[in-house]
């Protein structure tokens, strides 16, 4: 067993964090708000420059037929550089569903293209919901009575929808043609869902790992009382509770990404367990950020407030916190049914 | 024990409601630091003003209604419950008109008191700084006494309704070599005053009404000190306790929220929804009565004790649980918004979201209020000095 | 409105007290968990002396004819000492369902001897569930299939159920005869659970303000690392935390005892809420106590325990935590609809 | 990343299971701290010493299986699963034992470990005092030297096995003048020795195999000290080491706990009580997957930072949590047991409820955990000293 990074994961996710740190500071990040794209072209090139989307797409369609492990440093640095990307659908959900869930037919229409870079996908598995990145995506999957359909971008109307966190894109999506359907099995589609749950565990700790380390280095320089505010009781075991929650929770979804990578019988209730563990920690890492800011996080100026909203959203995006601890919930009875079938049996 | 309203106050509360109702304004205000919204503020005050319902706590020598503490509540109440605007001069009206009361000579009085009444004049608090924020004693903004003037050099934050007020009342330090809780002064200035630059502060939820304000070589007539020099930090504290105690018509306001989630989740109702919000509904419950026990105490002049950071405390808690619940029931939906950010900003979801948020940090943060009650209440030793 | 309590209920609480103190220290109380009837007639004869039974029975029966504020003190003292008894059956649940739900034959009968203290009533208001004191009772009330019924204690065959707290005595009781039906209306039933779910949050709030009082005390004197660890953030931050949760509920289980003596339209709603503040606070409380205390806490020997155990106790007894919750959920929604309703209707 | 069990570790779990399947007891066992409690429990320890199963992780030299941590994680998950009895020995087995093994001389090594392992001496940890808990540093028991003797006075309490225990391994206080940490030397002594009291210690839920142990005058040989006198502290860094690690086989046993609070939803599921289940599987998933990482890092030999205090912290949370929600589900029959206290000890469901809560005290409060985490994971400053 080996929980850290490969050389080459590890690698791979530097690159990625190099590529961030100098296409979405967040300086820059202010900008594209007033921008109608909000999308720079230069970092989605400099992802497929890495090979980010063609990760997932198998090597006979000119993929890199990597792991989902692969991709795991990436989305945890996009959480944790606040990248203003739906990453999460263009390179992880996105593929892996054209690819498993594809005719053969549609597979060599669309992989190549995508694990270029070329071709941009984007994903909604809940029907009716709004889009990420829509206006920047060539094809777009959507869930409709319950199957999977593509819909290539010139075939749908895109209406923005604003929300909080100035930095994410939404759109309803009404298509004007009836879409072509991914012909997969209820199992297949299972495994989509299953990806987006724990790459958005994934993110979600990225984001709660940024807002514990940058609220620790202001509680290091801050003053209050002739104390640095680090030095209180007060705030540290707020500090502790939430960084402890988080490296749990980080633990939760490598290990559910492996689960979902190595298809374990496993994979959907590990993601869902994931996904649950990084909202709470998102929770409270969101929390205890604020509060030891203070004030100055407040500010339209503090940058904390990327982290704050990105956070906010997610905690509420790809699947609502309580359905997915309810779904979670019924996994555990079922296997505790089980295993108590099995002792009988035994 | 006796839980009734008296005849006296449920006449007082049809009447109030009455006024309200009819003289109400129709749709909803643009913020106050809008030009329009200011008008429609200012529209409203004076409707207000007209009627006598400007202050009702003001004592009627002053131009108030002269209410006591239960007649107050019923107002609040009945303000909250039409959930109309937020009165724009409440820093005058609640903490420094009050503050000149309890500590201002008469020609103070009379000089300021009625611009608040009226409007004339709004105004603003500058207690808090960039390095003085829960350590509000660790301010560093100077006074220095010349001839009868005071220069005043030093930087203000968290200046609420800063960018509309015309006048500010600011702690300021008088004398440097004195201990940190002493030698600071309580002073009245005006805004146009040369040397006062006022900086809109936009907050993360696009309201932009506080204000940074920066003083330099700013003078103020030494008149203009209310209470004696270097004795600010005591006068302040009449400030300071109406900020920590109660917002008279929170638990009206807290009680609709939670109506809204109610309402929500009643048209499709599980188990694990009405688990939390009964939970939310009981606390809620608990906020009010307590409100009403302050109210009782107060009413009767004994001694508070600890209950109003009580009740701080428990309030900035209780408010964000509900307000994080009504994201859970919005679920995907929680982060719409009608218009762009980030010119515009956020509608009331968000940005009670937000705002209870930041009631764990305002007037006292949760933590300070726990150091208050754990060694005021409970008689727990203070922390040792470093 | 004035919350304090008058002269008399003030003077009528410090009575009890101090029969409480007389008769159930600690080390007394340790006595009675060998003892198999762990009950001390001459705290009943002391209850009743004070006139605490005939609080709640109208003049006309030889009772006082009081209000359910008038006990309040008591049950929160009988909290505070951690009283082994049954009172808030005894006292307050027990003579206002017979005085409220019997007929005149059946109140003409009972009501005087439960008035004098003559005659010993408990309750169980959950269909098959455990009696408290049925042993040392005269007059057993149980609910079944819906309505109430009275047993007199001769024709119950009972059989102690030992519990965890060993001041506790439950019973499963099983009736030999039918029993006498209470003719009560469903409304008149909904006023005997509710001066249960009441008089339970009151004893818990008594409990809590123990178990913090007791701790608050223990960090003044308990030294580690040098200091007192009161004077530790860590612990100042868990007990003003504590504190100032039991004194909200305190406050919601006074005015929601006012509403229930006053037949409040709202009247069972708001004890529901009352209890539920009283069961988290208390829920806190015992948490941070015992952490507080550290290991000494956790010794046989300490008294603490007495609290713990009963608080735990309480927490589940008179509705169980969440079942309250779901229907305090539930009126909430009621509620929201007729203001809706109402507004609407304007 | 790979995050599979080698083959090899497959075939020993095949081993030890099959083993322990076909060897392990009938019934449940009494209590240790009774007479025919012991005496089964003894016999169990006996068949495993047998089989050589009695110190997977002791060195083979010493008698042990000479397993590496992954083999003795699957070990105690084999273990864990069948519930089989608590290791009498656990205080030499882990602690003791591999504290002499590191820091003793060759003969305390010949002397001591053989007994440890076919239990002739069952070894109980001395280092807590009643005035030492969080702060064990403050320990004030004396050893004062008379010759070749180290002369002991002072109490030891929470002394987990210590009714049955023959030697302790004890921290005592041998230069009354060093700093709080220096002056410390780590003894071992039998309990029979002079002067030496072993006094029950009941808990409050009936558990009795703690003790205190008074000294007075107690002589010990010299040469039962381990390590170079004064030393103690560094010494007893390796024991406390492992205490504050993981206890090998709890997330078995966590997970178990949650299958059991699942299968009683399962009867009737209502959404309140599968959000909470889900809760609770999810965070039981992240501490076993905890487990895994911090072994992974142990076997690689590098540095565990502050995992084993963030394992201890969330441990301790997360189990708390699930036994609460025990309580919550068996509603008002969570306070029945079968017997009548307070002579019986609590029934499982109780005893886990109470060892849960202790948890968040033993080894390490949460607070001090909290405090080790934010000082040495997050490099915050320590508070002032007073």
């Amino acid at each position: 067993m080996r929980y850290a990074f490969s050389p080459e994961q590890h690698a791979f996710g530097e690159s990625a964090a190099d590529l961030f740190a100098k296409r979405c500071a967040p300086g820059a990040q202010r900008l594209s708000w007033t921008d109608d794209s909000g999308r720079d072209p230069a970092l989605w090139r400099g992802l497929a420059d890495l090979g980010a989307p063609a990760i997932l797409v198998p090597d006979e369609y000119d993929g890199i037929g990597g792991s989902e492990c692969d991709l795991l440093p990436v989305l945890e640095e996009a959480g944790r550089q606040a990248v203003p990307d739906a990453l999460l659908e263009a390179v992880f959900v996105g593929p892996f569903a054209i690819g498993a869930c594809g005719s053969e037919d549609q597979r060599r229409r669309w992989l190549p293209a995508i694990a270029s870079g070329e071709s941009r996908v984007t994903v909604a598995l809940s029907e009716g919901g709004l889009v990420p990145d829509a206006h920047v995506s060539d094809l777009i999957v959507l869930a409709r009575d319950g199957e999977l359909w593509v819909h290539e971008a010139g075939e749908v109307d895109l209406e923005r929808v604003h929300v909080e966190d100035p930095s994410r894109r939404m759109f309803q999506v009404t298509p004007r043609t009836q879409g072509e359907l991914l012909p997969a099995s209820a199992e297949l589609r299972d495994q989509v869902v299953a990806r987006e749950l724990v790459g958005s565990a994934v993110v979600l700790n990225g984001i709660a790992n940024h807002l514990v380390s940058a609220t620790v280095a202001y509680a290091k320089e801050r003053q209050q009382f002739g104390r640095l505010i680090g030095s209180f009781q007060g705030v540290k075991h707020l500090l502790a509770d939430a960084y402890s929650k988080v490296e749990l929770a980080t633990t939760a979804a490598r290990a559910a990404t492996w689960r979902v990578a190595a298809a374990d019988p496993e994979y959907l209730a590990s993601a869902r367990l994931a996904r649950i563990c990084a909202v709470e920690a998102e929770f409270v890492a969101n929390k205890v950020a604020l509060q030891v800011h203070g004030g100055i996080g407040f500010t339209f100026e503090h940058d904390l407030q990327l982290w704050l909203k990105r956070g906010k959203a997610l905690e509420q995006a790809h699947g609502g916190r309580y359905q997915v601890a309810r779904a979670a919930g019924l996994d555990a009875v079922e296997s505790a049914q089980r295993a108590a079938y099995n002792e009988e049996d035994d | 024990m006796d839980l009734t309203f008296s005849d006296d106050l449920l006449a007082f509360r049809a009447e109030v409601r009455a006024w309200l109702e009819s003289n109400q304004p129709t749709g909803r205000f643009q913020p106050y630091y809008t030009e329009e919204g200011l008008a429609q503020h200012l529209e409203w005050e004076a409707r207000l003003f007209a009627a006598g319902y400007s202050a009702p706590g003001w004592p009627k020598e002053f131009g108030g209604l002269g209410l006591d503490h239960w007649h107050q509540l019923i107002y609040d109440e009945e303000y909250a419950r039409l959930n109309l605007p937020e009165r724009v001069n409440k820093m005058g009206l609640l903490h420094g008109g009050p503050t000149v009361m309890a500590h201002g000579t008469p020609a103070q009085q009379e000089a300021w008191l009625p611009g608040i009444l009226d409007n004339s004049d709004i105004w603003c608090q500058g207690f808090s700084e960039p390095d003085a924020g829960s350590d509000l004693a660790g301010l560093r903004t100077t006074g220095r006494i010349e001839g009868d003037q005071l220069v005043l050099n030093g930087q203000k934050t968290w200046t609420s309704f800063g960018v509309i007020a015309t006048k500010m009342f600011a702690l300021v330090r008088t004398d440097r070599d004195a201990p940190k809780h002493r030698g600071i002064s309580f002073v009245i200035l005006d805004l146009d005053t040369e040397g006062v630059e006022v900086r809109p502060l936009r907050q993360l939820h696009g309201h932009a009404g506080f204000a940074e304000v920066f003083l330099t070589e700013a003078a103020v007539p030494l008149a203009n000190v209310v209470g004696p020099l270097n004795e600010g930090w005591r006068i302040a504290q009449t400030s300071l306790k109406l900020e920590r105690g109660m917002g008279r018509g929170t638990h009206t306001r807290m009680l609709h929220t939670v109506d809204e989630i109610a309402r929500r989740v009643g048209a499709d109702p599980d188990t694990g929804s009405l688990e939390r919000l009964g939970s939310h509904r009981a606390w809620a419950f608990a906020y009010e009565q307590a409100t009403y026990e302050l109210t009782d105490i107060m009413s009767r002049g004994r001694d508070e004790g600890a209950l109003p950071s009580i009740l701080k405390l428990r309030l900035s808690e209780i408010l964000t649980g509900i307000v994080e619940e009504e994201r859970n029931i919005l679920g995907a939906r929680a982060e719409q918004i009608p218009t762009g950010p980030p010119e515009a900003p956020l509608p009331s979801t968000q940005r009670e979201y937000w705002h209870a948020r930041a009631g764990e940090i305002y007037a006292g943060t949760t933590e300070i209020q726990k150091n208050i009650i754990s060694e005021t209440a409970l008689g727990l030793p203070r922390e040792p000095r470093p």
